[in-house]
């Protein structure tokens, strides 16, 4: 059986990768999931120094759904390189580094240091974070900003660069096509939805930044269609992540054409998902009697 | 992820739950002021874990007690022996386990993880006074639970019913340290309670909030430190400590409340 | 207590609305639950002429909401007169016509019949409807089509008249402002966010037209969110709904400035959910010490 | 919506479970092939509701009989004697009840609504012949359940197991057919089963689909006529019938299958 996935240039042993944010820096989720099991471990976004955050709380329960406001708290790219990139030495998996800033600047620098591991497998770049040479709109919230950055990443980056998208990014049309032109490898879609939740005891909102980004199984069905939108507009290859708790969901992923998959929310609640979905495709592809995953793989058009 | 089965349950009046659980790592490794992060259920409504504090263990056996306060408590509450839970644990860290002499003081359901810390007191013959102040009557259950420990007891109502210290655990605490000259080598002080009662803790008279260990609540989303939601401000420090992972159990003085 | 609100020039004794297309004609939900308890009713959306609808399947379960794809079938108007207006006129509570077409024409049609009717005390038009003139888009995806439409309903229409928006319009500080200038009296928000669902067993896509619209528990934050952004751009009064179940989420709606709330698929599980809803409300009115439900409209900020 | 107590719980072998609740309303007024529509629990993950056939009533009491096939019916299955549901009921139009003669044809768990009109039958006297097919030697025990009931039964089943016709059930129907001559007033059939029965049963010779019954499933949203989610064909007709009204009993030929 073949779960060999190639994204462009990124080979994965398996389609099945854990999402930024949702698994530490590697030392925390590996006591629970073996690292070299998963096709890819996507980093915790870092950025070139550490950034604190929001204040609490930074998580809200919605139904079948999380909202969170973690705020891009990060150690940096020096205590990321001292602490934790010695433990990832340890495997073989490959590693996919997300990174953020707050002006393309501070982005071009943490690309240009994780450009220089090697241990860092691909480049994610979140580009759902605050602009603050733009009044602190989101960077995927002008198209031209988007596509600036972008460009300025690609002349950075040697390694696979991944742009991850939210479900709200300015022009999607023009910046796909910015985005195949420049040579972008791989599409991540998609971020957390924008979304809003009260305190009625208080009479507040339960965040201080008032909306926090909504993931976990609520959204799958909107993200399968955001992904299914933007498989129908570009030919780039695409992780596509979204609510996917179980197996099943991860197959809907790949029906539509995603040549892989991300695992976020999921490992919050059961840290070892991964393993259990990954057999459970193997599972799948024996009694659908398909030797290959790259089979699958947009199989319903 | 463990599975464990409940074996036991217990309600103490309406509103608190004690289950015993049989899962042997956690039973023989977890320490006081450690937590597990059980699941209400296979159901993704709710979708989170819930915290809670390792009451005792024994053999391969250890057990919770929990307040019903929202939706995830509800639905724990009505598990029954027999069913199966999955859970991580035992987490984060507990309490130091070796001082001269100490002194306890818990409010409300806070008193869980001060119950395993007496136990291992006793077992380790550590000399120690526990202050245990409930808000009404109400919990009034939970002092018959701990009367089960032959430990010395100060209890505390916020509201007044007959043979107890009527105010809060902390009046309680410094009535008490008024007629009780403390050892040269103060005794070393452990708290958990809610968040009120570690301020006015930290700001008490020939109080070393450095010297004291407290175990924290907060929200969580992992339990295991990956999504960096249980943050609590460090004190005099920019950022944050993570309370799943640095903590619970932190000391008084390191973090802003 | 008071609960009565004013939408305009539109009263309701209190601001619990049950959704277009959960509730029927009156007649389906009418044993299960009194409609002079609830503040109004809306119908569920009519054509001018009979409409089919999709083939099944039409409803599909995701985690915590539904996706349905009823495809609009409705009796039409005629039918609706015969069989089912005779029933709503033994009811006080105000009736909310939802109301939609094909193109233009068609829509202004079922707009004259509906304001010709005396029981019909409000008009509600769903714009996230296929546009066959449009080659089968949304009228809400281009929004000088759909300030066309306003314009066109608004000189037929002399009752109140509601404009029910998704969660994708087009060009959505334009069309605000259009809709203020050329007096329209209420927005409903929001209806279903499109979605997807496949078929992993059959590998194929679960409803025929590929999309479908989500509801439910699931979308509450994200609904909450868009009624939040509709509010800050204009000063129409709003029916917020998405995803309530219970009193804390409509007390979310009216926090943030919602005046009244609408029910959607609760309705299918529990029919009586509104009358809950309403206890619930005078409940927390008591406990939190307020006499009138509009001082608590709007109270976060 | 009406709450109704679990009193009676059995498994049937491993996928299928009868269950007896106690609600007076829907054991008075229930009629076969009606249905009830029956909340998986206080979540809302699974959402819906999950359309049930009534197999029985009995005083204020009436039973169910489901297969496990997805959550939902999972989720159902573990609920216990004890336990309270939510639900709406009875829904739908049942059977005719009043016929010379019947012919009743079950496949699977479709033979639930009938086991119930068989009960009606005995009790009014009416002759009526019982077939009754499986797919497999697991479903054998719902065989044993049925022959509980003092009636005329023609098994059989589509593996080959020892002592009953092997086919299914519309062969060993047919098979019958041959071997009897049917009286002049041809007896009424009903039927309920998978749509491949249907479909097999719309084609054979000497049938008039419209004077057959059959009783549908179909995906439901709410079962009681708001939703147009259970949509089925109308034969030679433009539109849709919805399962839950003008259901879930249709004659035979009136439905697009
Ligand atoms: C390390 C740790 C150990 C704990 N040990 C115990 C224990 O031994 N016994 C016990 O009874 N409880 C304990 N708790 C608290 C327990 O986790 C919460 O009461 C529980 O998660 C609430 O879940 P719920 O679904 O019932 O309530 P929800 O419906 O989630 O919330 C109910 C109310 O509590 C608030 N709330 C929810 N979670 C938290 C939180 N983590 N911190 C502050 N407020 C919150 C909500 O805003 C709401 O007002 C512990 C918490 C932590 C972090
Ligand atoms: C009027 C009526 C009466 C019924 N009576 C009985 C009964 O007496 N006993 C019994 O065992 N079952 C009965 N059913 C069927 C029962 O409702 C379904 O098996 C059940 O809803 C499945 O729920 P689930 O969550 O377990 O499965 P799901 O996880 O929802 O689905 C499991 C599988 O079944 C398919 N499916 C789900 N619902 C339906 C449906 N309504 N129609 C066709 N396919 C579906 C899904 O696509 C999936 O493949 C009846 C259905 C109707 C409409
Ligand atoms: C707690 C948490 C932290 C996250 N942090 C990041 C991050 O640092 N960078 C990023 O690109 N995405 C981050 N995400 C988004 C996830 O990687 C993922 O895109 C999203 O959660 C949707 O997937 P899911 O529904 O499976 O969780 C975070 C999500 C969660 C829940
Ligand atoms: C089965 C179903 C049918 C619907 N039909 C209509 C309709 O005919 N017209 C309309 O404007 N909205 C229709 N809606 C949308 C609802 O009125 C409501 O806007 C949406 O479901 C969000 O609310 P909810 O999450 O509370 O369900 C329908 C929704 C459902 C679930
Ligand atoms: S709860 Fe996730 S890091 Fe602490
Ligand atoms: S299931 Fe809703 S109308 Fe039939």
């Amino acid at each position: 059986m073949n779960l060999q996935v190639h994204l462009g240039n990124l080979t994965l042993s398996n389609p099945i990768i854990l999402a930024s944010g949702t698994a530490g820096y590697g030392r925390e989720i590996a006591p629970y999931l073996d690292l070299d099991r998963v096709g890819a471990f996507t980093l915790k976004g870092l950025s070139s120094t550490p950034w604190v955050g929001n204040p609490p709380p930074r998580i809200h329960e919605t139904y079948a759904g999380i909202m969170n406001s973690i705020g891009l708290e990060n150690k940096g790219f020096d205590r990321f390189f001292r602490e934790d990139l010695p433990f990832l030495e340890n495997f073989q998996t490959k590693i996919i580094a997300n990174i953020w800033g707050k002006t393309i600047e501070e982005y071009s620098d943490i690309a240009k240091k994780m450009n220089g591991l090697e241990r860092i497998d691909a480049i994610e770049v979140n580009v759902s974070c605050p602009n603050i040479e733009q009044g602190g709109e989101s960077f995927s919230s002008n198209g031209q900003v988007l596509c600036q950055l972008i460009q300025n990443l690609r002349q950075k980056i040697q390694k696979p660069l991944i742009v991850k998208l939210g479900p709200n990014t300015d022009d999607l049309n023009n910046v796909l096509q910015f985005m195949e032109k420049e040579g972008v490898d791989i599409l991540s879609v998609t971020n957390t939805f924008p979304a809003l939740a009260i305190d009625v005891e208080n009479q507040s909102y339960i965040f201080s930044r008032k909306t926090a980004g909504l993931s976990g199984p609520a959204i799958k069905p909107l993200a399968l269609k955001l992904v299914y939108d933007v498989i129908q507009r570009t030919r780039l290859p695409i992780i596509g992540m979204g609510g996917i708790m179980k197996t099943e969901d991860a197959l809907e992923y790949f029906l539509i054409g995603a040549q892989a998959v991300a695992l976020g929310s999921v490992n919050l609640i059961d840290p070892s998902a991964a393993v259990q979905i990954i057999e459970g495709i193997k599972t799948y592809l024996v009694q659908k009697n398909i030797f290959d995953i790259n089979d699958l793989i947009g199989k319903v058009r | 992820m463990k599975r464990a089965k409940i074996v036991q349950k217990r309600f103490l009046g309406t509103s608190f739950v004690e289950l015993w659980l049989e899962e042997k790592d956690i039973a023989h490794l977890a320490s006081p002021g450690q937590f597990v992060m059980v699941t209400t259920g296979s159901s993704y409504d709710p979708f989170l874990k819930r915290p809670l504090g390792i009451l005792a263990c024994q053999e391969n056996q250890f057990g919770l007690l929990f307040e019903i306060v929202g939706r995830g408590t509800q639905i724990l509450s009505q598990l029954e022996i027999g069913d199966q839970v999955d859970l991580l644990g035992p987490l984060g860290n507990g309490f130091s386990l070796n001082p001269k002499e100490a002194l306890l003081i818990g409010g409300g359901r806070g008193f869980v993880p001060l119950y395993f810390l007496a136990q291992i007191f006793i077992n380790k013959k550590v000399p120690f006074q526990f202050f245990f102040g409930i808000r009404s009557q109400e919990e009034k259950v939970l002092i018959e639970y701990l009367s089960q420990l032959p430990i010395p007891l100060v209890i505390s109502c916020q509201e007044e019913f007959s043979g107890f210290y009527c105010g809060t655990v902390l009046d309680a605490f410094e009535n008490w340290r008024q007629q009780h000259s403390l050892s040269k080598s103060a005794p070393k002080i452990y708290a958990c309670g809610p968040q009120g009662m570690f301020q006015t803790l930290a700001k008490m008279d020939d109080i070393i909030p450095n010297q004291i260990e407290v175990s924290l609540e907060s929200r969580m989303g992992c339990g295991y430190g990956v999504c960096l939601s249980c943050a609590v401000k460090k004190k005099g420090l920019p950022g944050y400590f993570h309370v799943c992972k640095d903590g619970p159990v932190f000391r008084l003085g390191e973090i802003e409340l």
